[in-house]
């Protein structure tokens, strides 16, 4: 019981931070305005409390962090059941279908049977650290979560630096997954978070420097700046979204890929590689912190696809001219199914990466391209969006394109290897 | 032949002396079988030697210009040091022509008869070695002109006679009969020494005659004489007692001549020709030489006192002492010690010719004897005692005959022999000394005694029957002995014709007058006593010593019938009066005592004296090492190593550590910045 | 002023645990700790930018860097460490004390007479991107020349030649 | 009555606290931690003087911040990779092992 009481207290020392936060007071129950809905409640209650006003802003922030929570969770419990479906369909078989109807109460399931389980702590580890460091995986989540634009009316916390703070957030999972290594006292978990790191800090440089080159366009480091940068359509009807300049689609699919590693999903799931090091820096671990390890990464991949939407795939902005009446939060919900989707679907085909290949692969390809999108961001904006900037964005992304593909196929090929039988 | 010769005389005179010893150095250097070759490479010299001498005298003899007492030749700077030279030179004169001619004759036949004598010697070119080196040295003695040059040669004969008395060095006494020869010369050649040093540092000379500076000459006697010295002898009068003394040790007069009887242990023509004929004879040469010095301190002076008593005495005590020998060759030894007493008596008072003349006399017949005696000797098969002699005249008649014709010139047979008139000539001499009578009476008994021990002599070797086997039945000796024999006595009975009163021949070209014949002189009332004593001394001598010992006993072990008489007397007489014992016990076992004590002395005083200067070394050594140890190397140490400690705490500053580095800018920094705040600020 | 004065105790604190707790790994996350204050500190103060800046690159970066160090060197004397305590505590001090009392006397002098209370405005993020890129152009080049030799010397350092790594030295 | 004072004081602490890790430790990384708390401690100065102090248009506090952070990771990445490679060569880390230069 201690931990969920722990994430309270950490929200709450983070929104009582003074950060400037106006709350719009609109109507409460307009459609767009749905998920602002508890905080505006709360707000009007201490209003009516005639509590101080520095009261009122905490109550406020406590709300639409509550809300961020509340909503993100049921959506974790969702995807760990429609991720294990999805990969049961594409590996043809069903999944999960014995808890409640079509298995929708696996989770739950999973979620009783994670709390049953006893809570072993070894003894060579730092017990305090051991107990702190999945705590510390699933803060900059939600801390991330907290800045992420979901619709035109609701933005849990618009920060003028949105982008910089969740990048900030972002870093600190490093950390806490070396203190997770670290702190379990034995060699795996060791090795594991040494692995998990080295990907990570790979992986970060591409995921950052692709951003970037949304910033530099979009002029702002805030993210609902960035996504009404990406309003209009082009032509009527190709909307203005960043994915589909040529930049912006390099720079997409990098971002999409570093998130992937970022997370440690699939290819790059070499952490907690099963047939390796057994669970990586989470194998000291079991009972609900084991679960709050799946949490955090599974919010992490929220967090990465929502800002990859925002940066990318123009946030809540509707695909569409006519759609304006559909509320923002749909569209941004239904990008973010799409990415998951994407996400799973990349989990269930692709094999996994060796740790060589990983790092090389960031490192010799990812970096050098994402660094060759800024300028060709900066010629897209100077030539004027149109075809011409197609034209020379596309060829000058093109031929580096292809000469890494090239050589990488060679090089990438797994050499063949010799099997020596034990005599 | 002599007027050819005397302009080369100067050179050829040296060659005397030199050809001898020139031949004794090279025969020193042949190996011994090469024996032969030595005696006829020293005989060869000899002979040479002796041609000269003989020359040199027929010189003397006709004088070519004006009679010329001596002839000097150059002196030849021998040795010089600072502003002082030291000359030696040679001179001819009567005393040296004449001495010289007698050596190289007599030594020559000697030689002669050395060859057969030695002939199974195994060490024969040695001997001949030694002969030749004593015969060259001897004539060195007689020619020279300086006292330096006399002293010399006077070593060397006393170096020669060492060595041939010591011939045959395996036997014992033979060796210590040499080494006592030699150092009883020995005292009397210091004595010798300290006269001619003497002389020197009054005259600053030591050359015989130097045309007036010479020592002989009157400037140096005169200087001589003028000054007295310790006890108021005058330097002449003690320098005379000092040569003296050097010639009594090598003539073996009384208190010196213990070593002449010994000397016998040598080989028999050794004895002859030093023991008899030449080196004796070399005492009473020096002092006929030096004559003039002892002159100078009066005919009565106490240098002529001296010699005439101390002639005396030895005359007589030799002659008793020769009664009691049974040796055949020490008989003749203690009756050559009694002629030199003669001599001896003749120089004494005043006759330096009588002295001369029976020295030269003696010479020959006493050499005579000996060899005759070697001649007996080596057909006895080396038996040498006369008791056990007998009957030898039928079986060697030739040796009987030498024997005799010696045996009566020496015991002064009358008108023939030589001997006679010598002696005669000496009791003159004695008899007319103003000095008093006593030398005369102890000569004249001397002369009885001689003609008393000469019969005994005789008649033990030569008459009766042979008491020993080894004598039974001798063999005659080869003529190479029996040539020489006859050639000397006929020298011998020859020699009286120059010395008889009627015709005094020798005495006046001694003085450097003619002699002329006078028939008369033996009717001078005071020669015919002389001549009538002198028969009557020699009859008296002979028919004692016959009766005593007409009939021998035919026992060898028998006692000799004077013993009989005599009884304990004869004994002493046999042991020469004890001369030995009592030396023995009165200088050898002091000096041995000295000794003693000395080597106590050494040992207690020097020996600690010696350990302590060693400790006192070593102790210094010691301090000195570890001061030096101790002081400069630990010091030295010390200091380096305090260096070093101090080099190394000072580098320990410079640790390597960083942090440490970084505290002391630390340091500094604030320091500085302090006093920036508290100066400035 | 209020969360200044919660905040900079903690700050000391955490600092004080870097520097004086014997566990390598402990010191370093510490550190972190001290770091992340900071930033907080910065925000607290409105520079968010420098704040975000100081998270993304030290806490991210530098403390992640120093834990990685301290993993491969695995130093583990810490009982070393505790036996020196005493004796680094006063070499220390004794050279930090000066400097501290030099610092406190030098700001106790220098401080601003007229200072009423926040003079700027909080740090608006255009502002800086404008002056970095306007005036301080040579120096963000200048850096950004120094970041990329750090990149790739570090990584030439860092290179492991592939030969076994010498004996320990003494 | 501005925090200025009571910053300036964090700030010496903090640099004394720093200094004094550097000066001590003898783990060679630890001191990087040292000197990363001396740079915050100047950092922390300069913003306080931003803030607090007398008004200043071109940012200069913020942007020094900015340039020292980069160059303090610079100097961090180098110094860390220096350290290993030391590591490398000598196994240790301890300083005073480290110490061939000595006289």
């Amino acid at each position: 019981m201690r931990v969920p009481a722990l994430i309270a207290l950490v929200m709450a020392a983070s929104a009582s931070c003074g950060w400037a936060a106006e709350a719009p007071n609109r109507s409460l129950l307009a459609p767009e305005a749905l998920p602002r809905l508890p905080q505006r409640l709360v707000e009007l209650g201490l209003e009516a409390l005639k509590a101080p006003d520095w009261l009122v802003a905490i109550g406020s922030f406590a709300a639409a962090a509550g809300t961020v929570v509340a909503v993100f969770l049921t959506a974790f419990a969702l995807l760990s059941l429609i991720e294990r479906k999805t990969l049961a369909r594409i590996q043809n078989r069903i999944g999960p279908n014995r808890a409640g109807p079509f298995g929708l109460l696996q989770p739950v399931a999973d979620g009783i049977k994670m709390l049953t389980k006893e809570d072993i702590v070894p003894t060579k580890s730092e017990w305090f650290l051991h107990l702190l460091a999945p705590v510390m995986i699933v803060i900059p989540s939600i801390l991330a979560l907290g800045v992420i634009p979901y619709g035109r009316e609701w933005v849990p916390v618009d920060l003028p630096l949105g982008l910089l703070f969740f990048f900030a957030a972002g870093t600190m999972t490093e950390l806490a997954v070396f203190i997770a290594g670290w702190a379990s006292g034995s060699k795996f978990p060791m090795l594991g978070a040494m692995r998990a790191i080295s990907q990570m800090v790979s992986y970060e440089l591409p995921l950052i420097i692709s951003a970037t080159s949304v910033v530099m366009l979009s002029g702002t480091l805030s993210l609902s700046g960035i996504v009404e940068a990406q309003a209009g359509f082009h032509l009527g009807f190709i909307p203005a979204w960043y994915i589909l300049t040529p930049w912006g689609f390099v720079a997409g699919v990098i971002f999409l890929i570093a998130g992937n590693a970022e997370s440690n999903r699939c290819p790059f799931d070499l952490p907690e590689g099963e047939s390796e090091i057994v669970a990586g820096h989470m194998t000291e671990y079991s009972g609900f912190k084991y679960a709050l390890f799946f949490m955090g990464e599974y919010l992490g991949l929220f967090a990465i696809s929502g800002l990859g939407i925002t940066l990318f795939l123009g946030g809540w902005q509707p695909p569409l001219p006519g759609l304006g009446f559909v509320p923002s939060w749909i569209w941004f919900f239904g990008k973010l199914a799409a990415v998951i989707f994407f996400f799973l679907w990349v989990r269930g085909t692709f094999p996994r990466v060796r740790i060589d290949q990983l790092m090389r692969f960031a490192w010799l390809c990812l970096i050098p391209v994402s660094l060759l999108t800024l300028p060709v961001a900066a010629i897209w904006q100077y030539s004027g969006k149109g075809a011409l900037g197609w034209l020379l964005c596309s060829a000058i992304l093109l031929v580096p394109f292809i000469i890494l593909t090239v050589r990488f196929n060679r090089r990438m090929a797994t050499n063949n290897r010799r099997y020596t039988f034990a005599e | 032949m002599a007027e050819a010769l005397s302009p080369h005389l100067p050179c050829l005179l040296w060659l005397v002396p030199l050809l001898p010893l020139l031949a004794g150095g090279i025969t020193a250097f042949m190996p011994d079988r090469m024996g032969r070759q030595a005696s006829w490479l020293a005989l060869g010299a000899l002979f040479v030697s002796c041609g000269i001498a003989l020359a040199a005298l027929a010189c003397m003899l006709v004088p070519v210009h004006e009679p010329v007492s001596h002839a000097v030749f150059t002196p030849i700077t021998w040795f010089s040091f600072g502003d002082v030279a030291l000359k030696v030179g040679l001179v001819l004169d009567p005393l040296s022509a004449a001495m010289g001619a007698m050596v190289s004759f007599v030594a020559f036949w000697i030689f002669l008869y050395s060859t057969g004598y030695m002939k199974s010697e195994a060490r024969f070119g040695r001997f001949f070695c030694f002969l030749s080196l004593f015969s060259g040295a001897m004539l060195l003695v007689v020619y020279s002109n300086s006292l330096l040059l006399l002293f010399m040669a006077w070593e060397l004969v006393g170096l020669a006679s060492y060595l041939l008395i010591g011939f045959y060095f395996e036997k014992p006494s033979a060796a210590a009969a040499a080494q006592k020869a030699f150092i009883t010369t020995r005292v009397g050649d210091m004595a010798f020494f300290l006269g001619m040093i003497w002389l020197y540092g009054q005259t600053h000379t030591l050359l015989f005659f130097n045309d007036g500076k010479g020592l002989l000459e009157t400037g140096a006697l005169g200087s001589l004489a003028g000054v007295t010295t310790v006890g108021g002898l005058t330097v002449s009068a003690a320098a005379a007692l000092l040569l003296l003394v050097g010639a009594m040790g090598k003539s073996g007069q009384v208190p010196l001549h213990t070593w002449l009887p010994d000397a016998m242990e040598g080989p028999t023509p050794v004895s002859a020709l030093i023991h008899a004929a030449t080196m004796v004879a070399a005492g009473v040469f020096l002092v006929a030489r030096t004559h003039p010095i002892f002159m100078n301190s009066g005919a009565t002076g106490l240098p002529l006192t001296a010699t005439a008593w101390i002639g005396g005495i030895t005359a007589l005590y030799a002659a008793c002492v020769a009664l009691g020998q049974n040796d055949i060759k020490r008989i003749l030894a203690y009756s050559t010690v009694s002629q030199l007493g003669f001599m001896m008596v003749a120089l004494g008072t005043g006759g330096v010719a009588a002295a001369m003349f029976h020295l030269i006399a003696h010479a020959f017949f006493k050499a005579l004897l000996f060899l005759s005696a070697g001649s007996v000797i080596h057909g006895c098969h080396d038996e040498q005692d006369i008791r056990r002699m007998g009957g030898l005249a039928k079986a060697m008649p030739k040796t009987f005959i030498t024997y005799a014709v010696g045996m009566m010139a020496l015991a002064g047979f009358p008108f023939v022999f030589s001997g006679f008139w010598s002696k005669e000539a000496v009791l003159h001499s004695a008899e007319t000394w103003p000095g008093g009578h006593g030398p005369f009476l102890l000569a004249a008994t001397a002369a009885l005694l001689t003609a008393f021990y000469m019969t005994r002599q005789a008649l033990l070797v030569f008459f009766g029957k042979p008491r020993s086997p080894g004598v039974s039945h001798p063999h005659e000796s080869p003529p190479v002995i029996l040539v020489p024999l006859f050639v000397l006595a006929a020298g011998a009975v020859l020699l009286a014709l120059i010395g008889t009163p009627m015709w005094p021949w020798f005495e006046e070209w001694l003085k450097g007058e003619t002699a002329v014949f006078d028939g008369s002189a033996l009717t001078h009332p005071e020669a015919l006593k002389l001549i009538g004593l002198s028969l009557v001394l020699v009859t008296a001598g002979v028919t004692a010593s016959w009766l005593v010992y007409r009939h021998p006993s035919g026992d060898s072990r028998a006692p000799d019938p004077l013993e009989g008489k005599l009884g304990g007397a004869w004994k002493f007489l046999g042991d020469g009066m004890r001369f030995d014992a009592t030396y023995e016990k009165f200088i050898i076992a002091p000096l041995a005592v000295l000794a003693g004590v000395v080597d106590g002395i050494e040992r207690q005083l020097f020996v600690p004296l010696m350990a302590l200067a060693e400790g006192l070394i070593k102790m210094i050594g010691r301090w000195t090492g570890t001061t030096d140890e101790k002081g400069l190397n630990d010091g030295f140490n010390h200091m380096c190593s305090s260096l070093q400690g101090g080099a190394e705490s000072a580098s320990a500053s410079q640790s390597g550590r960083p942090q440490a580095y970084l505290r002391a800018i630390g340091l500094g920094a604030s320091v500085l910045l302090i006093l920036y705040f508290w100066l400035i600020a | 002023m209020i969360p200044l004065l919660i905040l900079s105790p903690l700050i000391l604190l955490a600092a004080l645990g870097a520097v004086w707790k014997a566990r390598p790994v402990h010191a370093a996350l510490l550190l972190a700790l001290t770091l992340a204050l900071v930033a907080v500190f910065y925000l607290t103060v409105g520079a968010e930018f420098v704040g975000l800046v100081q998270f993304m690159v030290y806490v991210g970066g530098v403390a992640i860097l120093i834990v990685f160090a301290l993993l491969i060197t695995r130093p583990g004397d810490e009982a070393a460490e505790v036996a020196r305590r005493p004796r680094s505590l006063a070499l220390g001090l004794s050279c930090v004390a000066p400097v501290l009392g030099l610092l406190l006397y030098a700001f106790s002098k220098g401080l601003p007479v007229d200072v009423a209370g926040e003079t700027n405005p909080p740090l608006p993020v255009k502002a800086v991107g404008m002056e970095l890129f306007g005036n301080a152009v040579p120096a963000v080049l200048a850096v950004a020349v120094l970041l990329t030799a750090v990149l790739i010397g570090a990584a030439l350092f860092a290179r492991d030649p592939g030969k076994k790594p010498e004996p320990p030295i003494g | 009555m501005t925090p200025l004072p009571l910053l300036l004081t964090l700030s010496a602490l903090l640099f004394t606290l720093g200094l004094f890790a550097v000066l001590t430790r003898r783990n060679a990384i630890l001191i990087l931690v040292g000197i990363e708390l001396m740079l915050n401690a100047a950092n922390i100065n300069f913003i306080a003087f931003w803030r607090y102090g007398p008004p200043d248009v071109d940012l200069t506090g913020p942007l020094s911040v900015v340039f020292s952070i980069a160059i303090a990771a610079a100097e961090a990445a180098v110094g860390l990779a220096i350290i290993l490679m030391v590591f490398r060569h000598t196994r240790s880390t301890d300083l005073n092992r480290l110490d061939s230069l000595h006289g």
